[in-house]
C-alpha cells in the first residue's frame, strides 16, 4: 500500500461543492458530506435543504448563540439564514420525491461501476441505518459521493458489483475519494481528477473495477 | 365542549392501554415527547407498537429507547434499526439482536408519508423509494410513467405524543423551527392525539388562524410543561 | 296532490341540525343545507368545516363587514369565530376523507332505499357538478339531506332505485323532506316524524319507495 | 440569484407556450390569480388544459372562463362541468355543449390529491373517493382494509398562476383566510409558479420561517398587484 499523501476530506468536500451552481437545492448527509458547506462559492447562491423541514438554512451555530429548536439533517444547531421556510417531515419529503433536490451529497460503503451503492446496512449486523437515504438517493436529481477509496483494511470500494445492500440503483454521478474524483457514465468509473502524485496505475491497483482515464483528466483541483 | 387541559401527563396517558400503537416524534432531539413518555413509562403500558424515526439514544434523556429499555415495546416502526455507528449499542440494538423486539425498518419519507396516508384517508400510495433494494421484496411494484415504484400502504396509530412550542385551549398548534418534524404528521394519523407544550396555551382567539399547523379538531389533550418539567 | 301544508325548509334544516351532537365537525353543503346553521343548540359546540380549508367558521357576515377573503363552501362571506384554524385544500379533503367530518348535510335530486342518492348530475344536460360532494359522501361519518319531497312536477324522489347516477352508494343515514323525518335502514326509509296534518298513507302516495312507520313515530319536531 | 420579482404581468407570463398545462386556484371569487389569467388572456396562448375548480363563472370578472370564452382552452379539468344551476349557461357550457372544448370532470378532494400526488412524487394513490359511482368506470379498483378504493394517477401542471396575500423576495409566500384553497397545491404541482401579491413584497427574513404556506424554492415569479390591478 502506497504511503503517498492522499487527500483530506475536506478537500473531496470542497471539490463536491465546486460542482454546486448557482441556485442548487442541496441536502448534505450526516457526517463527511456535511463539510461541504464549508466552502460555498460567494457568486452562488445554494439553498440548503435538510429533511427533518428545514428549507435554506445557514452554518453552524456559533456555541451559546444556538436557537435549540434549530436542527439539520445530523442534528447539529445550525443558523437561520433570510428566507429560510419551515415544513413537516411529509412536505420535506414531499419536496425529495418531487424531485427538487439538485444534488443530495452522502457517505457511503461501496459504489459500484453502474451507479448502485451501499450506504446503509452492513449484513453482519442486524438492522440497519437508512433515514432519509433512500428517499434522497431515488429522487434527487443527482447524487454525490464521498468516501474513502479503501477500507481500513485496504479493501476497494469502488466495486464491479456492491456485496453490500444497495440504497438505490444506478444513483451515483460523481463520487470524491482521497485519491480522486470520478464520473460514473454508462462506461463505468471515469477517472476525473486525481490525487497528486497518484497515477492511473497506482489508484487501480486500490481499485476493484476497471477505470478509464478521462480524455481531459487533471490533477484533483482544490479550492 | 370539554376542557381539553390536563392537569398531569401521568392523567393525559393514563388510559393508553397494552397493545396500542404510539406514535412519538422527534428529530436530533428537537420535538421529542419526553415528559409524555416519562408518563408512559411510568405508567407502564406493554406489548406497545411504537413509531418513531429512531428506537432512541444513547444520551440519559427520555425517549422511546427508555420504554424499549424498560420492555414496554413489543414492535418498533422506525427508520433506523441500527445506529449510524456501529459503537452505539443503545437498549434497542441489545434486545433487537437477541430477537426480544420485533422490528419493522422503513425509509424515512415513505414513512412519513404512511402516516400523512393514514391521516388522510388514502387507502395505499406508489413511491419509487426504495426500488431496487433489499426493502422492496415482496412488495408490489408497478411501473408508473416509465418509473418502477412500490406500493406502501397506510400506518395509523392509537395514541401520538406530540410536543409543540404554544397552544390555544381548542388544540390548535404552533411548532417552533424543526420542532416540527414529524410532529404534524402523527398529530392527525393518530386516534388520540396528545399533546406536551413549551411555550403556553393561550385562549382560542390568540393564534392566527393563517399561522396553525395542526388544527384543534386533531387534538385532544394538552399539558403545559411546568417549570419543573423536561425542556430538553 | 295534497293541499295540505308541508313543512318550511328552515323547519326541515333545524330537525337535521336537532341531530348534530356536542363537539361534532358539521359539513353543510351548497343552498338549503346552510339553513342548518341558523339554528344551533346552545348547549352544543359545533364546529362547521368548509371544504375550501375553513375549520370552525360562525355566521354569515353582516353586510358591510366582509372579510372578503374568507368564505364558505358556498362562496359566502362567514365570520371568524376564535379557535378557527385554516388549512389548504388537500389538507381539507385529507380531513374529510380521514373521516373527520361527523356529519355532511346535501340535497338530492333523488335518495333511495338502499341509501344511495344522487345531487350531481342530470343525463339530459351534459357534465356534472361534483365539487366536493362525492369526497364528502364517501368519507363523512354520516350523510344527511334535506330536500323536497317530489320533484316540482310531483315526481316522486323517494325511490327504490335512484334513476340518476349516484353521488356515493349506501351513504345516507337520515333525510329531512317537507312531509317528514326519514331514516334509511337495512330495511329501507323508515318514517320517524310526519309533517302536521300528514298519515303514513298520505306521504306513501307521494312515495316510490316502501315506507315503513317507525314503531315511535311522532309528529315532526321543531326547534 | 436572479431576481423573481417582474414588473408586470405581461412579462410574468409572456413565455407560456401553447399546449401548456396550466394551473389557476380560486374557490367562491377568493384567491383567484385574475390579472395573470387578464395577462394570458392578453398574450393568447392556445391548446391550454386548464386545471381549476371550476370552468368559470357568470359574472364580468376575469376568471379562467375568460380564457375560455376566448377559445384559448382545449381541455379543462375541474370538479364542476355543469354549474351548480341550469340557468348559468357560462361559456364552457356552451362550448362543452358543442363539443368545442373537452373536459374531465374531477371529485375536488381528488382534484386536490391528484395535484398533491404530483408535487409530491407518488406515482399513484388509492382513495375511496367516487367509488360506486359513474366516475369510477374504467378505473382500476382495489379493496384495502375492507374498503374499495379506486386508483387515481398525479396531475401536474407547466405552469401555475397563484394569488398571494404575502411574500418575500426569495418567493417565500403567505396566504389570508380561504385564499388558501388550492394555491399552495399549485404552487407546488407545476413546473414554472407565477404569483401575483396582493398585499406586500418584502425583504428575506421580514416573514417568520415557522409561517410560510408555500416555500420560495416552488416559487419562480412574483408580481406585486399595482394599484390599477385587479383586487376581486
Amino acid at each position: 500500500m502506497s504511503e503517498k499523501p492522499k487527500l483530506e476530506r475536506q478537500a473531496m468536500c470542497d471539490r463536491l461543492a465546486m460542482e454546486f451552481q448557482d441556485e442548487w437545492i442541496v441536502n448534505l448527509g450526516v457526517g463527511m458530506p456535511t463539510l461541504c458547506s464549508n466552502y460555498i462559492d460567494p457568486n452562488k447562491e445554494i439553498i440548503f435543504h435538510s429533511e427533518n423541514g428545514v428549507i435554506g438554512y445557514g452554518p453552524l451555530a456559533d456555541e451559546g448563540k444556538e436557537d435549540k429548536h434549530l436542527v439539520n439533517a445530523g442534528g447539529q444547531n445550525v443558523t437561520a439564514v433570510p428566507g429560510m421556510a419551515i415544513v413537516h417531515h411529509a412536505d420535506s419529503f414531499a419536496l425529495i420525491r418531487g424531485g427538487m433536490v439538485d444534488v443530495t451529497v452522502m457517505g457511503a460503503y461501496e459504489v459500484a461501476e453502474n451507479g448502485d451503492f451501499a450506504n446503509w446496512r452492513i449484513p453482519t449486523r442486524k438492522g440497519g441505518g437508512i433515514g432519509g437515504a433512500m428517499d434522497l438517493a431515488a429522487c434527487a436529481k443527482r447524487v454525490f459521493i464521498a468516501m474513502e477509496h479503501t477500507t481500513r483494511e485496504g479493501n476497494p470500494r469502488l466495486l464491479k458489483k456492491c456485496n453490500l445492500p444497495v440504497t438505490a440503483p444506478s444513483a451515483v454521478k460523481l463520487l470524491a475519494t482521497d485519491l480522486g474524483l470520478f464520473e460514473i457514465t454508462s462506461d463505468g468509473f471515469i477517472l476525473k481528477e486525481y490525487a497528486p502524485g497518484w497515477t492511473l496505475e497506482e489508484i487501480q491497483a486500490q481499485t476493484e473495477a476497471e477505470l478509464t482515464l478521462s480524455s481531459d483528466a487533471q490533477e484533483f483541483r482544490f479550492r | 365542549m370539554k376542557s381539553k387541559i390536563y392537569d398531569s401527563f401521568d392523567h393525559a396517558v393514563s388510559d393508553i392501554p397494552d397493545g396500542s400503537t404510539v406514535m412519538s416524534p422527534g428529530f436530533g432531539q428537537v420535538g421529542v415527547p419526553r415528559n409524555l413518555l416519562a408518563a408512559l413509562n411510568r405508567q407502564g403500558a406493554k406489548q406497545l407498537t411504537a413509531v418513531s424515526n429512531n428506537a432512541g439514544t444513547l444520551d440519559d434523556k427520555i425517549d422511546i429507547g427508555t420504554l424499549i429499555e424498560a420492555g414496554q415495546v413489543k414492535k418498533m416502526i422506525c427508520a433506523f434499526t441500527a445506529p449510524t455507528h456501529p459503537s452505539q449499542v443503545t437498549p434497542f440494538v441489545r434486545m433487537y439482536n437477541n430477537d426480544e423486539i420485533d422490528a419493522e425498518l422503513v425509509p424515512q419519507g415513505t414513512l412519513a408519508e404512511r402516516m400523512r396516508a393514514a391521516s388522510a384517508g388514502i387507502g395505499g400510495f406508489y413511491t419509487p423509494t426504495s426500488v431496487g433494494t433489499e426493502l422492496a421484496e415482496g412488495k408490489e411494484h408497478r411501473e408508473i410513467n416509465g418509473r418502477m415504484h412500490v406500493l406502501e400502504y397506510p400506518l395509523p396509530g392509537d395514541f401520538a405524543l406530540i410536543r409543540a412550542w404554544r397552544a390555544d385551549t381548542f388544540g390548535n398548534l404552533q411548532f417552533r423551527m424543526a420542532q416540527r418534524n414529524f410532529n404534524p404528521i402523527m398529530a392527525t394519523a393518530a386516534a388520540v392525539t396528545i399533546v406536551e407544550i413549551e411555550d403556553k396555551i393561550v385562549e382560542v382567539g390568540e393564534l392566527d388562524p393563517d399561522h396553525i399547523h395542526v388544527p384543534g379538531v386533531y387534538v385532544n389533550r394538552l399539558v403545559k410543561i411546568p417549570s419543573d418539567g423536561i425542556f430538553e
